[in-house]
């Protein structure tokens, strides 16, 4: 382990809020990927299936 | 006696490629003829880039302090810029006419190489456009304090970089015919691969002014320039038939 | 050679085959990311030169290799949909967008991050930096002829001619940035290859990198399946495989 | 009556093997299939959106993204490019008249950019043509002021032109008789007739019913039915 204490991780050599921010933006960004795509899969799943029901029931 | 007949043989290849080769001419000339006489007895086509250039190199001034030495710093990128966003505005005039009232799908069906006939198009719209743009942005180099062998560079990246301008724009113009705000897209879809083109013409004009040699940058342009001589119709030929579909 | 081509790109043998794949790409890319990511935070040395902040090496660096390769990738799925006509690749190049779009701009961000404790400015116009922000723009480009077309198919036709394009410039552009940095030499520490990478730092390096190839590999699988339902909805593989709920 | 027979090969075939085509993501048309030769007429009937442009651009090389195969002579017509090109002429339903030009000069500009165009006198010529729909008082007047239904008749004496001077050997036309008086009308319908004993084929798409005595097909949309009328 690089750091002793927690205190020190957390401070990261006072560049802790850049090191820090830049790995949240990542995994913020990985994470909207994959909520987006998950979404998106529901909505068409979602349509598609009142299509087929609205054209069944004819 | 097979001398003779393979002399008549080529005679005969000869002669068929020559009347090939008017045939294909005349077309061509046909097809340049029509255009440059369609652009430019439309005042508003080839004179709109025009009112651009000026307006946009007069604002820079308006915009800083107008002292020579801090217009000069500054001249090269301006007049640059302006140059490039004039020869993206006109890119609308290139297809879209004859795209709407079906000329364009004709040429597509007349028997000769349709990336040839585009190429016309192209050069037409160059000729209209690009390079009266070449040729006033001399006179608007002076109004920003230009030194002279600033101005010389000026007009050769000009000449070479503004036809480059015209053919990718071209497939940029065949992309967004049947797009109704096509020319905001246009821009977007162009500007990344106008800046190989901005950096070299206007770094070219820095460093002639500062003294350093620029035959390099001259002849990346030009390798540029017949690298898309040779692609670039081939590509809009592509894009407009998928527009045209 | 193209039949098996067909065959193999059709996309009901895809979406089956990728609806088996995708736990494990999953499970894995998001193991091995978090992996290389803690063993980067608290395991790797810290840089003698620039301290702690050479931390964000482990996300920057992957991200902005990634973002150019997935470029590329598009560029060569387009090309193939061009020419053979193979409907999964144009799927497969408009789900690389989405992926490559998000990797360029958090190679973006982080390298601003990085940059500003070095330089005491947000951004600096170096050439990495700057060809990176064409990148962004190149993307961009891509993903507005993808949306700004009603009808999908000429929508990925023209994007795909815009890609190939856009790889084609990619050299390009690099080679007249570094010329344009050269030329007006803005004062800067070149901070990437500033401090020489150990052993010990280029392990998480690798784990990193592998953790975000899988990331996106997993994310153009989703896009791909979530394309295949959109547009092969009329088809009947696809109308069964809803009503016994196997999707 | 003797009809100057076309110099070129008298024979000639056109033959579309199960094409199918979809847009969208959507079938248009399923597995058609025609073959018509020299001295044909094939009528390609359906409603609106059964894909009887779609089918012409197909014809046409236009439209490159269907299954199937057609060939022109045994031959695809992707591989002939130009030979192929230099045989039909397609009459769609955009005029293809510019409108900042006179009609002589955009008459004038076709006849240039096709290889058949040694007319000693072009423009007597074409004012002759004009005559056939009513048209040689409007030779120099801008195309831009004319109404819709002239700039159709301006269109369609491109036909008159190429049936002439032999331009062609098979005439693709979307619609033609849009917009046409019942005199035009006659005149197309005879013109048409004169067009195909010469030994050249007509394909044609049309809500309105057509009688030209020659040998016609139609070809029913989107099922696809080849019949012999």
């Amino acid at each position: 382990m690089q750091f002793n204490s927690w205190q020190t991780f957390l401070l990261m050599g006072d560049h802790g809020f850049y090191v820090f921010s830049s790995y949240g933006v990542a995994l913020l960004i990985l994470s909207a990927n994959f909520l987006s795509a998950k979404i998106q899969k529901r909505k068409i799943l979602k349509s598609l299936i009142n299509h087929d029901k609205h054209n069944a029931s004819y | 006696m097979l001398m003779r007949q393979l002399t008549r043989w080529i005679y005969l290849k000869v002669n068929l490629l020559v009347f090939k080769l008017t045939e294909l001419f005349r077309v061509c000339f046909h097809v340049l003829k029509r255009d440059l006489i369609l652009s430019f007895t439309q005042k508003f086509d080839w004179l709109n880039p025009l009112f651009f250039l000026v307006l946009f190199t007069s604002l820079i001034p308006l915009s800083m302090d107008p002292s020579p030495e801090n217009l000069s710093k500054v001249a090269p990128s301006s007049i640059w810029t302006a140059a490039l966003l004039s020869s993206l505005l006109s890119l609308e005039t290139l297809f879209k006419r004859d795209f709407e009232d079906g000329t364009l799908e004709q040429l597509y069906l007349i028997p000769y190489p349709t990336s040839l006939l585009i190429f016309m198009k192209i050069f037409a719209h160059w000729l209209s456009s690009g390079l009266p743009i070449t040729l006033l942005s001399i006179p608007l180099a002076l109004m920003l304090f230009m030194p002279a062998d600033g101005i010389i560079t000026l007009f050769y990246t000009l000449l070479i970089g503004t036809p480059i301008l015209s053919l990718i724009g071209a497939i940029g113009a065949a992309l967004a015919l049947n797009l109704q705000r096509g020319g905001l897209l246009l821009a977007l879809l162009l500007l990344p691969l106008y800046i190989p083109v901005l950096i070299l013409g206007a770094g070219s004009v820095y460093a002639a002014v500062s003294g350093l040699a620029i035959s390099g940058q001259l002849a990346l342009l030009a390798a540029m320039l017949i690298g898309c001589l040779l692609t670039t119709p081939l590509m809009t030929m592509a894009s407009i038939r998928i527009s045209l579909t | 050679m193209i039949t098996i081509l067909k065959k193999l790109g059709s996309p009901k043998w895809f979406y089956h085959f990728s609806h088996k794949l995708t736990p494990w790409i999953a499970f894995f890319s998001i193991t091995v990311l978090f992996t290389g990511m803690i063993w980067g935070l608290l395991f790797a040395p810290e840089d003698y030169l620039q301290g702690q902040s050479f931390r964000i090496f482990y996300v920057h660096v992957p991200t902005a290799f990634l973002a150019q390769s997935i470029y590329i990738a598009m560029a060569i799925f387009s090309f193939i949909s061009l020419v053979w006509r193979i409907k999964l690749t144009e799927m497969l190049s408009k789900s690389c967008a989405t992926i490559g779009i998000s990797y360029t701009f958090i190679a973006l961000v982080t390298g601003s991050l990085w940059g500003a404790p070095t330089w005491g400015t947000w951004w600096i116009w170096d050439a990495r930096l700057t060809s990176m922000l064409l990148l962004f723009f190149l993307y961009l480009g891509v993903i507005a002829l993808h949306s700004n077309f009603e009808n999908r198919q000429t929508a990925a036709k023209a994007a795909g001619i815009l890609a190939i394009i856009g790889v084609v410039n990619i050299p390009i552009i690099k080679l007249s940035v570094n010329w344009w940095n050269t030329l007006h030499q803005p004062a800067t520490l070149k901070f990437t290859q500033a401090s020489s990478i150990t052993v010990d730092m280029l392990i998480p390096f690798l784990i990193c990198f592998t953790g975000f190839s899988l990331f996106a590999a997993w994310m153009i699988i989703l896009k791909t399946q979530n394309e295949i339902l959109i547009r092969e909805s009329k088809t009947k593989w696809l109308k069964e495989a809803i009503k016994n709920h196997a999707i | 009556m003797d009809h100057n027979r076309n110099s070129l090969s008298p024979i000639f075939s056109l033959t579309g093997n199960n094409l199918s085509f979809f847009r969208n993501d959507q079938v248009i048309f399923r597995n058609i299939s025609f073959d018509i030769s020299q001295e044909k007429l094939l009528f390609v009937t359906g409603q609106n959106g059964a894909g009887k442009t779609s089918l012409l651009k197909i014809i046409t090389g236009l439209q490159r993204d269907y299954t199937g195969s057609i060939l022109f002579n045994k031959q695809p017509i992707h591989s002939l490019q130009e030979a192929y090109r230099s045989i039909f002429l397609y009459l769609g339903h955009q005029t293809a008249i510019t409108k900042n030009q006179s009609v002589l000069e955009n008459l004038q500009f076709y006849m240039n950019l096709s290889p058949k165009n040694s007319i000693n006198a072009p423009k007597s010529f074409i004012k002759t043509q004009l005559q056939k729909l009513k048209l040689d008082h409007l030779g120099e007047i801008l195309c831009s002021q004319l109404s819709a239904g002239q700039l159709r008749r301006v269109a369609l004496t491109r036909l008159f032109i190429s049936n002439e001077i032999n331009q062609h050997r098979l005439w693709i036309l979307d619609e033609p008789f849009v917009s046409l008086d019942h005199k035009g009308f006659e005149t197309l319908q005879n013109l048409m007739e004169d067009f195909i004993k010469k030994g050249n084929s007509i394909i044609l798409t049309s809500h309105q019913h057509v009688n030209v005595d020659a040998p016609t097909y139609t070809l029913d949309l989107p099922e696809g039915e080849f019949t012999r009328v």
